[in-house]
């Protein structure tokens, strides 16, 4: 078996230490060594968007990342996004406009959405189709995810 | 007859159950699923579209450090000349097992050939590439016309044409051929003014799930086989893994995990029984996930196909007969939809005089699988279009001619069956009425299409379970994954009848162990059935609620009343407590209560749906933006409406996809050249409107609030409404799908 | 006497009637009445005493549960589609 | 996915003897979005990757109106369209920049990775071509620099020598009077590969009447992308006409030798180089016009 390399990195704003082979992606690293499965595999080669997380602040597919990239790196996934005993405003958006079917785009669609009302509090619906175009949902026809995020940024 | 009526909890929003979990991403998907001492499986898939396998060598895969057990055909029993009844349906079991291990042929490009277990995924991988599979290669056959030819190559020696239970004595790739005939077409066609007869090509279309298939098994000690997967129905699992596996049913449970999307490419098992297999061998815990280029390559899409139409109408409009060839690829094995596609076709017309004819046949392309709808909108496409064309010769406005001869109680199926209530006309009458349909469309290279379309939508067996809690919430008990947002609409109907708020109820999808039969979440059945069961169960709930109240005010059981979540006693004694308080009581009373529903209602109640669809036609590249689209459809009664609006704007986007790129793209050999969602190209948002849903409730008599089934048909009208809206736009009838740039270049005389 | 509608493959064995009225108070029963008058049905409709698989039965336009001891009533329309899967 | 080995180098040195020393098993990895997937899919084999991103000069995104672009290797799309000096300068780069993935891609995607990996289809050479950039390039000798329409040789293939690696594509600075576009054809509005790409650039006279000087390059229609030369030539002096432009597209499309593929059919191709090329150079003279 490949050598594994020892990477500390910070997620959700926790430091965090795990081994990983080279060849292991950031989205391996979170769903098999940390437990993280709110990332999801959709495609494995960045055209889906399942498993968006936010790198160093930048929106990323984890699958297009190395785990071993992420040394002294900070990495925020979805379950980091809610507080204890609060949803972000985008997670409540989401509900209250049922963006959701299935769910398993969810987590990516909202890491990409936290990414750009981070940069563009005020989005037009233009700028939120144009972001998260490379974000696929098969179930909705994105009308509700669209108009969620507009909720989400209204609501900020 | 049932009419709207106001509801305090069904009509309402309220948020899903599932839904904190699912944004929060704690929420546990099949490939989710964790277990101590888990090894990872890989399946090893055919490189050739149709090859014989001569022989398959696992040794040097087998001696890679790490590998822990390697699987073929082999090690499943001999399915010998069996029948396997699955609830849905009856499939040949050595079809079913052929399908999950080749055996003698390779029938498709990605057909499943070896698994192996390791120690970690990547290690099964390259243990995958070291196993050593002899090929004889054939030639494939790719197409379902060519498939029929007579010289061309079978898939299987012994497949014979059958007709309703004749079969034919020669081989060949037409496994069946199905016919309907109503009235007269020959006098129906003599009596038209104008004919309309058009041939028709639907491409190879994929379900597009955003989840890829997984299955995780264990086998205890004691041979008790445990599944964890994402399935759209664990009952369907647990029955085709006994039958290919030939194991008692009592020794399987299937866990149904949240699952990542199915619309009927997750009813078929395909790895699952391979993860048994696996994990039997090892005796560890083995977990198989599917890559997308598996899911492309190895799951099954939904038939391209083959379609003339022809009909007839009088100057009036009134159409007097019709008639369609449909044929249909089923893929590797039979069993394509052309049955319910031919059912289907004619379905939104009253026409006396209809023939239909469907083929299902075989091609070197992998087994279809139902996919929303199944057949309908292949055979809408054309139908559809040519209805346009006959309103157009005609000068009539398309939704007048539709209406003028739109299906309605009473009128006779070209199938046969009589309509029950429907809302045919109600959603044509909608979509006529509406702003968009209204809105003027005269911009050079824009135009508008519309199309209506019908499914049957099925009933099935549900069953549910309540169990009465003391502070006045319920745990509704259900057998039904939840796709999109069922648990809050069965729940909402439990709610209902215990006039109790959605959010007292608490709903959990459990096991194969842990409620009755349930079958599939497809064929748009689960609000409607598993609703009706969890209506069942809270009434059963609800009549015990009314003997606790009895024996608490010493009253005949007849003397208790319950209306808006008050028990009260009628007849003399002034008592009242809230369905809440009782619940409180219920140990004074007699103990717990557990209510139950099973059903398996016939009156699934088919649902319609009117599309309208404004586009712009780039003439120079061919590219359509779709630039408008209202989709009016009858829901019966709409439990949750942002649930049935979120599957009305599904369905029609998916059939955006299908109608403007979507395709399975092969060369030559057989070898499909886009499996990637690259190049399998699946709208995104940005290439979309807003999806403007519009429900009309026409109530099913055969459901206590009226609900018909909603996931499904959207996705019929779309193709129709927007070749249409493009033939609108720059006078040119698409007739083959996708209509993709080149093809509306190739169409306009461009290149 | 329910109604059977026949199926159009099936017309050959009655000489092109697309509808037959046949005593029965069950499917079991009106499937028997029909092969007796036009022999060859019943195999075409059934295997081992079931209906035959991918086979539906519909009476008076509802779906039934597939069993031919289903009960019919006098005035049945009786229908013998393929049957359906949804996705 | 075949195991591997990671490295990562801190300065150009340190990455060139890697490289020299590793030969073909080597990689350079920046954004990864290309050899990440190719490496998981098998269409390339690599024992090493060689992460450059801590190198400072891969780093480096600099632009002065008199000197023009400095333009890193490995800087990532966003921080390109981010410079608003950049988007001014240099508008058919970020057209480019912008379409290359979606967002998430474009936050690791480099451009300069994008022409390492030399896919015909690659968005962001023809901009480059366009704007007469070239490419800085360490080797075990030193540095070097070439035109980037000399760069890319065949599909995945480029002029990189044994222990060679990208440093930086340096742009000069804009004429006055001149502007950039590019475009592409794809069948959907984002997420895909483009069918056909066409990029141009023109400088007008002083009158916006008259391209004093023109360039056009094209995506998707050769084994590499290509400068459309004779094309551009053929531009030059001319007053701005749609006779003008439409000798422009037609000598375009005679040098286009496209393949069918699951992407798009030659005839497509060929039609589409026509179109985009009048689109391409239409958008830049628009944006000359535009700009006081």
């Amino acid at each position: 078996m490949a050598r594994r390399s020892h990477v500390q990195t910070t997620i959700n704003g926790e430091t965090v230490e795990f081994l990983c082979e080279p060849r292991q992606s950031l989205l391996e690293v979170l769903r098999d060594e940390l437990h993280l499965t709110g990332a999801k595999e959709g495609c494995n080669n960045g055209n889906c968007g399942a498993c968006s997380v936010i790198l160093d602040g930048r929106l990323v597919n984890s699958c297009l990342v190395l785990g071993v990239e992420t040394e002294g790196k900070s990495v925020e996934t979805i379950e980091g996004l809610a507080e204890p005993d609060k949803l972000h405003p985008i997670q409540d958006a989401f509900l209250e406009n049922a963006a959701l079917q299935c769910g398993i785009c969810t987590p990516g669609f909202i890491m990409s959405a936290k990414a750009l009302l981070d940069q563009n509090p005020n989005p037009t619906e233009h700028e939120v189709r144009y972001w998260l175009a490379g974000n696929l949902c098969r179930c909705t026809g994105y009308d509700k995810i669209v108009r969620a995020v507009l909720d989400a940024a209204a609501a900020k | 007859m049932l009419e709207n009526k106001e509801y305090k909890v069904i009509g309402t929003r309220p948020i899903r159950h599932d839904g904190v979990d699912k944004v929060t991403g704690r929420a546990l998907y099949g490939a989710d699923f964790q277990a101590a001492g888990l090894l990872h499986g890989r399946v090893l898939r055919s490189p050739h579209a149709h090859a014989r396998i001569i022989s398959i060598d696992t040794s040097r895969a087998e001696a890679l450090p790490g590998v822990k057990g390697v699987v073929t055909a082999k090690d499943l029993p001999d399915p010998g000349d069996k029948i396997a009844d699955l609830g849905e349906g009856a499939v040949n079991l050595k079809y079913l097992c052929d399908n999950i291990l080749a055996s003698d042929k390779a029938l498709y490009k990605g057909h499943a050939v070896a698994a192996v277990a390791a120690t970690n995924p990547h290690i099964a991988e390259e243990a995958c590439t070291l196993i050593d599979v002899e090929y004889e290669v054939l030639p494939p056959v790719l197409e379902v016309r060519q498939a029929m030819e007579p010289d061309a190559p079978l898939l299987h020696d012994h497949i014979r044409t059958t007709s309703l239970g004749e079969t034919a004595d020669e081989p060949s790739n037409v496994a069946s051929h199905i016919q309907h005939k109503l009235g007269d077409p020959e006098k129906g066609f003599a009596e038209a003014d104008v004919i309309i007869e058009r041939e028709f090509v639907t491409g190879t279309v994929h379900q597009g799930y955003i989840e890829p298939h997984n299955a995780t098994a264990h086998y205890n000690q004691d041979g008790q086989l445990t599944i964890w997967c994402s399935t759209q129905g664990a009952f369907t699992v647990r029955e085709q893994v006994a039958e290919i596996l030939q194991y008692p049913i009592s020794k399987i449970k299937v866990v149904p995990m949240e699952i990542g999307g199915g619309f009927g490419g997750k009813i078929s098992v395909y790895i699952k029984p391979v993860a048994a297999l696996l994990a039997k061998k090892t005796g560890k815990p083995v977990k198989v996930l599917m890559n997308r280029a598996d899911v492309f390559e190895g799951t099954g899409p939904t038939p391209a196909s083959f379609i003339r139409v022809k009909m007839g109408a009088t100057n009036e409009g009134k159409i007097t007969a019709a008639e369609a060839y449909l044929a249909f690829e089923a893929g590797a094995y039979p069993g394509s939809p052309v049955g319910p596609g031919a059912m289907c076709i004619f379905a939104p017309y009253n026409i006396e005089n209809v023939i239909i004819d469907g083929y299902d046949v075989v091609v070197n392309k992998p087994k279809t699988a139902p996919y929303r709808a199944p057949g309908a909108p292949n055979a809408a496409f054309g139908s559809e279009t040519v209805v346009d064309e006959i309103a157009e010769k005609l000068g009539i406005d398309p939704l007048e001619i539709r209406l003028l001869n739109a299906a309605k109680a009473g009128d006779r199926r070209a199938d046969g069956p009589v309509h029950p209530r429907i809302g045919c006309i109600e959603t044509v009458e909608a979509a006529k009425a509406h702003p968009h349909y209204t809105a003027p469309n005269g911009k050079k290279h824009h135009g508008r299409g519309v199309a209506s379309g019908y499914w049957f939508n099925i009933g099935l067996e549900s069953s549910v379970t309540i169990n009465v809690n003391a502070d006045g919430t319920i745990n509704l008990i259900e057998g039904s994954t939840d796709i999109g947002g069922t648990r809050a609409s069965i729940a909402m109907q439990a709610a209902e009848v215990l006039g109790i708020s959605a959010e007292s109820v608490n709903p959990s999808v459990v096991d194969t162990e842990s409620v009755g039969y349930t079958a599939v979440t497809g064929g748009s059945r689960t609000t409607y059935a598993t609703g009706y069961a969890a209506y069942e169960a809270a009434q059963d709930v609800k009549r015990q609620m009314i003997a606790r109240a009895a024996k608490l005010w010493e009253v005949d059981e007849a003397n208790v009343q319950f209306a808006d979540g008050e028990f009260s006693s009628i007849n003399g004694k002034e008592e009242q407590i809230s369905f809440r308080d009782l619940c409180g009581r219920l140990g004074e009373t007699g103990g717990p209560i557990v209510g139950s529903g099973t059903v398996n209602p016939g009156g699934a109640g088919g649902a319609y749906a009117t599309h309208v669809v404004d586009v712009a036609v780039d003439e120079e590249t061919g590219k359509v933006d779709i630039l408008r689209y209202t989709a009016v459809q009858d829901a019966g009664k709409a439990i949750h409406p942002s649930y049935v609006e979120g599957q009305i704007q599904g369905g029609a986007v998916q059939g955006i996809g299908w109608a403007l790129n979507e395709e399975y793209i092969y060369n030559a050999e057989g070898e499909m050249t886009n499996a990637s969602f690259l190049d399998y190209r699946m709208p995104t948002c940005l290439d979309l409107p807003m999806i403007d849903a519009v429900i009309v409730e026409v109530p099913n008599p055969g459901h206590p609030y009226g609900v018909r089934g909603v996931g499904e048909v959207p996705i019929v009208p779309p193709m129709a409404a927007i070749a249409n809206a493009i033939y609108d736009a720059i006078g040119v009838r698409m007739t083959e799908l996708p209509m993709s740039p080149d093809r509306l270049l190739k169409a306009m005389g461009k290149i | 006497m329910p109604t059977v509608a026949i199926p159009s493959l099936l017309r050959n064995l009655t000489n092109g009637k697309d509808s037959i009225t046949v005593p029965g108070a069950t499917i079991r029963e009106v499937i028997d009445n029909l092969e007796d008058r036009y022999p060859g049905m019943k195999a075409r409709l059934c295997e081992e005493d079931r209906i035959k698989p991918g086979l539906a039965v519909y009476v008076n336009g509802l779906l039934t549960r597939g069993s031919i001891l289903e009960h019919v009533d006098t005035d049945a329309e009786i229908h013998f589609l393929p049957a359906i899967g949804g996705g | 996915m075949r195991d591997f080995s990671y490295i990562a180098a801190t300065t150009i040195p340190e990455a060139v003897a890697l490289l020299d020393a590793k030969g073909e098993s080597a990689r350079i990895l920046a954004g990864g979005t290309d050899l990440i997937v190719q490496v998981r899919e098998a269409r390339r084999d690599v024992d090493w990757m060689i992460d450059i991103k801590s190198i400072p000069e891969v780093n480096d995104l600099n632009y002065n109106a008199t000197t023009g672009l400095t333009l890193g290797a490995a800087v990532e799309c966003y921080k390109i369209y981010a410079d608003d000096a950049i988007c001014d300068a240099y508008p058919g780069l970020i057209d480019a920049t912008q379409i290359i993935g979606g967002t998430a891609i474009q936050g690791r995607a480099a451009v300069g990775g994008n022409l390492c990996n030399a896919s015909p289809a690659a968005d962001g050479i023809p901009p480059l071509i366009v704007l007469n950039a070239s490419c800085v390039i360490a080797g075990p000798n030193g540095l070097r620099e070439l035109p980037v329409e000399d760069f890319c040789t065949a599909p995945g293939q480029t002029v990189l020598g044994k222990g060679e690696m990208l440093v930086s594509m340096k742009v000069p600075a804009p004429a006055s009077n001149s502007s950039s576009y590019y475009l592409r054809f794809i069948p959907r509005n984002e997420m895909d590969i483009a069918v056909v790409g066409a990029g141009a650039s023109v400088t007008l006279d002083a009158a916006k009447q008259t391209i004093v000087s023109a360039r056009i390059a094209l995506a998707a229609v050769a084994p590499t992308p290509l400068f459309a030369e004779e094309a551009s030539a053929l531009l030059a002096g001319q007053e701005i006409s749609d006779a003008a432009i439409d000798a422009a597209a037609e000598a375009a499309q005679a040098i286009a030798r496209p393949i069918s593929d699951m992407r798009g059919t030659a005839e497509q191709r060929t039609h589409l180089v026509g179109v985009l090329t009048r689109r391409a150079l239409n958008g830049a003279i628009q944006r000359v016009r535009e700009t006081t």
